[in-house]
């Protein structure tokens, strides 16, 4: 006799319903009339998404200490609950900034695939042993490099999905090989046991940590693993690269987070200069290769990189103020990063061709509202007050500074002025050139009213500057995220 | 145990999964990029069962077979990915597969 | 079974797994890429048989020799197995790195399995008959495992998905 | 509550204009209604100050983010408050001359104005370290759009050069910021303790000597004051510059006093070579905006000179300078914008015998130029006179090269006016160029009267500005 194992439901209901609203979306691609199957699959998984983001916020408020569940397989925590409400409200504004998409089919595919990407990444974040930290993994991956190769009818959409494919696979093929050496070095898989066998100085364990980082690293697109980022952000639909910017970025860095503190503590010493190691080469390839870029997607890809490299700061403060700076960095970032795709979006759909800097001359005034959104996105991430950038910055340095890395405040320092230049460039762009100079009337009159994606923005523009004046809510609820991972 | 030791296995193990990344590094179809990749996730598969019995351990085995299904999952898009570009008329080149340059 | 049969057939195994492997990544067609990764498979298999993992080593037949490989072999007929270079071409210093790269790889993990041998692989756990039969491996993926099986079934259902989304792109009409 | 109103009502004025679907002309106008008012409640501030009592008053402290320990906590002393003072009236008359010319875009035009206005008034009354930094670089986002959309032909280099320079001052100072705050514990300027680190210092001191200019950081000042529009130029060169000076007395002195004593020589070199530099390119300068421009840079220097003599005197002296410097640099860039709106150009070669048949102009002209050229009885030539007798303590060398400033902008400052009234008609000068209208005079006319008020009464500012203490030492533990 089997002794069926209980299964808490609670926690695992952000997922679940996630997946219910994908299979719902799927059912929709197939049965429901053709002119209201977009309708009815967006607005099922925008309630899926909305859904997941308060059953998230039920588990942080029902979970003060961390329970482990099912053998453990998964964690029942605060950091998981609170980065999975980030990744549901990055998910549903997707959802919103991809409502007028132009596509010729598959809609209902696209919105049930990607739920299944946010329910993926919604488990990744709970997982608590390397099996479950790999399935989770491909489950979002598996799905994303389907969204990315969906505009069947673009060649370099399909293209970018094969690149993101292979590059992707590479990735956890090295992930998994580091897991099979920790597996083979500890016998146990569960973080917990793998950190309390701790065989010291053990060479496999060793070996094992450094290919499970390298594997994280293709995922957050940290340099020298971001070779990737650029061609499949720029491939793919942009609110699906609104969404791997946002949302894969912020589960694999939680995740790669809790490996680090939960399974490595006693290795500490030699992964926080492998991380630190990281954000040199991210922030300085990240922000110079940015310089050079005219395709606006390509611009915030490497930006993105550079992003990783100041989250990864985070991570390398090892301490509880790092963990809660991370958090804190997630939320304005996820905001800029999906607000900034969407008004790359707008303008998109309005020229019927990619996003240049030549093509965005005139925006900001031609459209005051995109506009001032996209000043507002710019001027965030590159930390300017009044956005949350600059407290993500702050914090961020502030958790670097107090561990005794005052040089990795210095580069940070360095790359944010570098980055300067190239936000700077988009404001400019925007507003110091005319578009009549440059004769990229809209294709087709005056563009099409999008209200979906109005609402996007705004929401986006709202978190952005929202959370910097209110700080410290956010910030007490990082705390109490932190609090859950053992420092 | 009889025959070699598990350190064998590994070294094999180890031997496959580079010249897996090697074939993915350098191989320009994306068929054999995707048969090298398979390569990668079958050294690593071998490392975790020679772990699994190195340790007495069924958790090596039950990854190995999850990977298996994963490794599957993983083929079906990529051939799907390679079949809708061959229908598409798009090169079939990881290396120059590219609009997407500069 | 005694000592000398086992060394023999491990030497034959995990040779022919080594030159398939190299094969799979260097022969110029497809086609026998793929005939040689079927190879791989089944010399994998004889390892996993040595290693106690009866239940793997028949998956490892079924799943990949028998679906995965098929699939393969379907898509290369339909592409019609052209023959590719058989190294890529871009950049010497590209090509460089990679080679480098991959041999750092190689030479990290065999110095550290070197490194390990005298510590902890002399002695494989003693295990009993049962070890890594389906009965077992079927028992732990309903128990500890669950998720792991629940999410293995929700990857292959994306997969479908996938392919049947991919699958069904339009021909692009000669006329654009 | 009052401050907080002070920094609010133009900030929340600008998004009104901003948002409001209004006429030009309406929305210039309710602009500078805002901006008068913004004045109004400055008034009623000072009206409420006790300036005998000293220390800070008017302040409102709110826990911002309690787990750093930032806070939004503002409040003013009396250098601050006449700081503040001399930027609501600024920048009204930059308000109003841009409504007078009717700039292009007039909603985001003064939207941004007013944001300016109050990121300005915001830095002048933080007194949180983070609150400081945050309007500091506030003051850069409406800066960049106004020269960058709105400046001459060289605009796009100009806002180039300005953000490079200002950003880089400003990252470092972050650096500083981050360290200071973490190693005190709190970001507090009420709160913190005194720190002994030099390098934490020197990021503040670049930061602000970046954005004063001091010499030799001046390298983005000459592009960023010609090809600005004009209003903004005079915002740039007498408010946001002082930002600098506030810097420097409320986190420059008080938080860092042993590496501010042990920099000083360093400090007041630069200071003066900037002071010498600046008045011998103004000298030099072919256009008007350039004299302008570069004698802003040698005042600063000279402020600076006050600043670091670290005695009452100096320090008087640099509040009085401070503002004086203000509201005449501001009349003197208004005055240069009239004077190009009318000849089409600065350029002081085609420029000439603007005196014939415009007395309003050319009495204006030469009030002002008297003022700034610091004639004895001037409220210039008592922060002048202040400077030069506190820095003496420091090496009466410093003395001499403050005498020599005040030559040189006697100087100059002659031969601008001659080359402006006098000498022959210039190419540029046509008949149709009139003499100053009623609406131009009456935005310049404020700013002189209140010069002349000072004139008449300097120890208005000059004993009010560090009330209650009597030596630097007091002034230096009066922030503890």
């Amino acid at each position: 006799m089997i002794d069926t194992p209980t299964v808490d439901w609670l926690a695992l209901s952000p997922s679940v319903a996630l997946l219910g609203a994908s299979g719902v979306a799927l059912l929709a691609a197939v049965i429901v009339p053709d002119w209201m199957r977009k309708s009815v699959a967006a607005g099922v998984v925008l309630i899926g998404f909305v859904l997941a983001a308060v059953l998230a916020g039920v588990v942080f408020d029902e979970t003060p200490t961390p329970e482990v569940l099912l053998d453990g397989s998964m964690v029942r925590d605060r950091i998981a609950a609170l980065t999975q409400v980030i990744l549901a409200v990055t998910g549903a504004v997707v959802v919103l900034a991809s409502w007028a998409e132009r596509r010729r089919d598959n809609h209902g595919e696209y919105y049930a695939l990607l739920a299944a990407a946010g329910a993926g990444m919604v488990f990744f974040v709970s997982a608590d042993n390397l099996m479950t930290l790999f399935l989770g993994l491909e489950w979002f991956s598996l799905c994303l490099y389907i969204l990315v190769a969906l505009d069947t009818e673009r060649a370099t959409s399909l293209e970018a999905g094969l690149k993101y494919l292979i590059v992707g696979g590479f990735g956890s093929a090295v992930l998994l090989f580091g897991s099979a050496f920790v597996y083979g070095a500890t016998g146990e898989l569960g973080f917990a046991e793998i950190a309390a066998a701790n065989p010291t100085d053990d060479v496999f364990l060793l070996a094992g940590l450094a290919m499970i980082l390298a594997g994280l690293a293709f995922k957050v697109s940290a340099a020298p693993f971001h070779m990737w980022t650029p061609d499949v952000y720029q491939g793919a639909p942009t609110s699906v690269t609104a969404f791997m910017s946002a949302a894969t970025k912020a589960a694999a860095m939680v995740v790669m987070l809790r490996v680090l503190v939960t399974a490595f503590p006693d290795q500490s010493e030699i992964w926080t200069i492998a991380v630190a190691v990281l954000v040199c080469i991210s922030l300085a390839w990240g922000n110079l290769a940015a310089l050079a870029q005219r395709d606006v997607k390509r611009l915030l890809a490497y930006s993105s990189i550079s992003h990783a490299g100041f989250m990864l700061m985070a991570i390398a403060a090892d301490s509880e103020r790092g963990a809660e700076a991370l958090l804190y960095y997630l939320v304005p970032y996820s905001a800029m990063s999906v607000g900034a795709f969407a008004v790359v979006a707008v303008r998109e759909r309005e020229l019927q061709r990619p996003v240049t800097l030549e093509s965005l001359a005139g925006l900001g005034w031609e459209r005051p509202f995109y506009g001032i959104a996209m000043w507002t996105f710019m001027l965030g991430m590159a930390g300017f007050p009044l956005t949350g950038g600059l407290f993500g910055k702050l914090f961020v340095f502030s958790a670097a500074y107090d561990s005794g890395d005052w040089w990795l405040v210095l580069i940070g320092v360095a790359a944010t002025a570098v980055s300067l230049g190239y936000y700077l460039n988009v404001v400019r762009w925007m507003y110091m050139r005319a578009g009549g100079e440059l004769r990229l009337a809209p294709a087709g009159g005056s563009p099409p009213t999008d209200p979906a994606l109005g609402v996007a923005i705004g929401a986006a523009v709202l978190v952005t500057v929202g959370s910097f004046f209110a700080a410290q809510p956010i910030l007490d609820a990082a705390a109490d995220a932190a609090a859950s991972l053992p420092f | 145990m009889d025959g070699p030791d598990i350190g064998w296995y590994l070294i094999v193990a180890a031997l496959l999964f580079g010249i897996g990344a090697l074939g993915v590094m350098m191989r320009r179809s994306p068929l054999i990029v995707l048969l090298s990749t398979e390569i990668m996730l079958n050294a690593a598969n071998l490392t975790l069962i020679a772990f699994a019995r190195q340790q007495g351990d069924l958790d090596g085995q039950i990854f190995a077979l999850a990977v298996m299904a994963v490794a599957a999952a993983e083929v079906a898009i990529g051939l799907g990915l390679i079949v809708a570009m061959a229908r598409r008329r798009i090169v079939l080149d990881v290396d120059q597969a590219s609009a997407l340059r500069g | 079974m005694s000592n000398v049969l086992v060394w023999i057939i491990w030497f034959l195994a995990a040779g022919g797994c080594l030159a398939t492997g190299v094969a799979v990544v260097s022969v110029t067609n497809p086609f026998y890429s793929a005939l040689a990764l079927i190879g791989n498979l089944a010399s994998l298999a004889v390892l996993y048989l040595l290693l106690a993992a009866e239940f793997l080593a028949a998956a490892q037949v079924l799943v990949y020799a028998g679906a995965v490989m098929v699939m393969f072999l379907f898509v290369v007929a339909y592409l019609g197995g052209r023959a590719d270079a058989p190294w890529a071409g871009g950049p010497p210093l590209l090509r460089a790195a990679a080679v480098v790269a991959a041999a750092a790889l190689l030479v990290e993990v065999v110095v550290v399995v070197g490194l390990a041998w005298g510590d902890n692989l002399q002695e494989p756990a003693e295990v009993s008959d049962s070890f890594g039969s389906p009965a077992e491996i079927g028992e732990l993926f309903v128990t500890s495992h669950l998720l792991a099986f629940e999410i293995t079934s929700i990857v292959l259902l994306v997969a479908a998905i996938g392919g049947v989304v991919l699958g069904t792109t339009p021909e692009k009409e000669e006329a654009e | 509550m009052l401050t907080t109103a002070l920094i609010l009502l133009p900030l929340i004025g600008a998004l009104v204009v901003a948002v409001l679907p209004l006429p030009r002309t309406t929305t210039a106008g309710l602009a500078f209604l805002v901006a008068l008012m913004e004045v109004g409640l400055w008034i009623v501030a000072a009206s409420r100050f006790d300036f005998d009592e000293g220390g800070l008053q008017l302040g409102t402290s709110r826990e911002w983010v309690e787990s750093l320990g930032i806070s939004y906590s503002v409040g003013f002393y009396g250098f601050s408050l006449w700081l503040t003072g001399a930027a609501a009236i600024v920048s009204a008359a930059a308000i109003g001359y841009a409504m007078w010319v009717g700039r292009d875009r007039p909603r985001a035009y003064h939207a941004l104005m007013l944001f300016l206005t109050g990121a300005i008034v915001a830095t002048f009354a933080a007194q949180d370290l983070l609150l400081f930094y945050v309007s500091f670089e506030a003051m850069l986002i409406p800066l960049y759009i106004l020269v960058g959309v709105w400046g001459g032909a060289r605009r796009q280099a100009a806002t180039l050069t300005f953000v490079v320079y200002t950003m880089a001052g400003s990252l470092l100072m972050l650096a500083s910021v981050v360290a200071f705050g973490v190693t005190q514990g709190t970001f507090s300027l009420l709160e913190s303790g005194t720190s002994d680190n030099v390098w934490i210092f020197l990021g503040f001191a670049v930061a602000f000597a970046i954005k004063a200019p001091l010499f030799p950081f001046h390298g983005w000042l000459p592009l960023a004051y010609r090809e600005a529009p004009v209003e903004v130029a005079a915002v740039l060169s007498a408010v946001v510059s002082k930002t600098a000076i506030y810097g420097f007395l409320r986190i420059g002195l008080p938080k860092f006093p042993e590496p501010a004593d042990d920099l000083s020589g360093v400090i007041l070199v630069l200071a003066a070579a900037g002071l010498v530099y600046g008045s011998l390119l103004a000298f030099r300068a072919p256009d008007l905006r350039g004299v302008v421009a570069f004698s802003s840079m040698a005042q600063m220097g000279l402020i600076t000179l006050g600043i670091f003599a670290f005695d009452d005197l100096g320090l008087d002296g640099a509040v009085l300078q401070s503002v004086a410097h203000g509201l005449i640099s501001a009349s003197m860039f208004l005055l240069v914008g009239m004077v190009e709106h009318r000849c089409g150009t600065g350029e002081l070669t085609s420029l000439g015998g603007m005196a014939r048949g415009r007395p309003v102009l050319a009495t204006v002209v030469i009030v002002a130029g008297m003022i700034a050229l610091a004639v004895p009885g001037s409220a210039t030539f008592a922060g002048e006179f202040l400077i030069m007798a506190g820095v003496y303590d420091q090496g009466w060398g410093y003395s001499v090269v403050v005498a020599l400033g005040i030559v040189l902008a006697a100087m100059y400052t002659l031969r601008v006016i001659s080359a402006l009234l006098h000498v022959k008609p210039g190419s540029a000068v046509r008949d149709e160029a009139l003499d100053l209208r009623p609406g131009e005079l009456a935005l310049v006319l404020p700013l002189l009267l209140v010069l002349l008020v000072l004139s008449a009464w300097p120890a208005l500012i000059s004993q009010s500005s560090f009330a209650g203490s009597g030596a630097a030492q007091s002034i230096v533990e009066a922030f503890r």
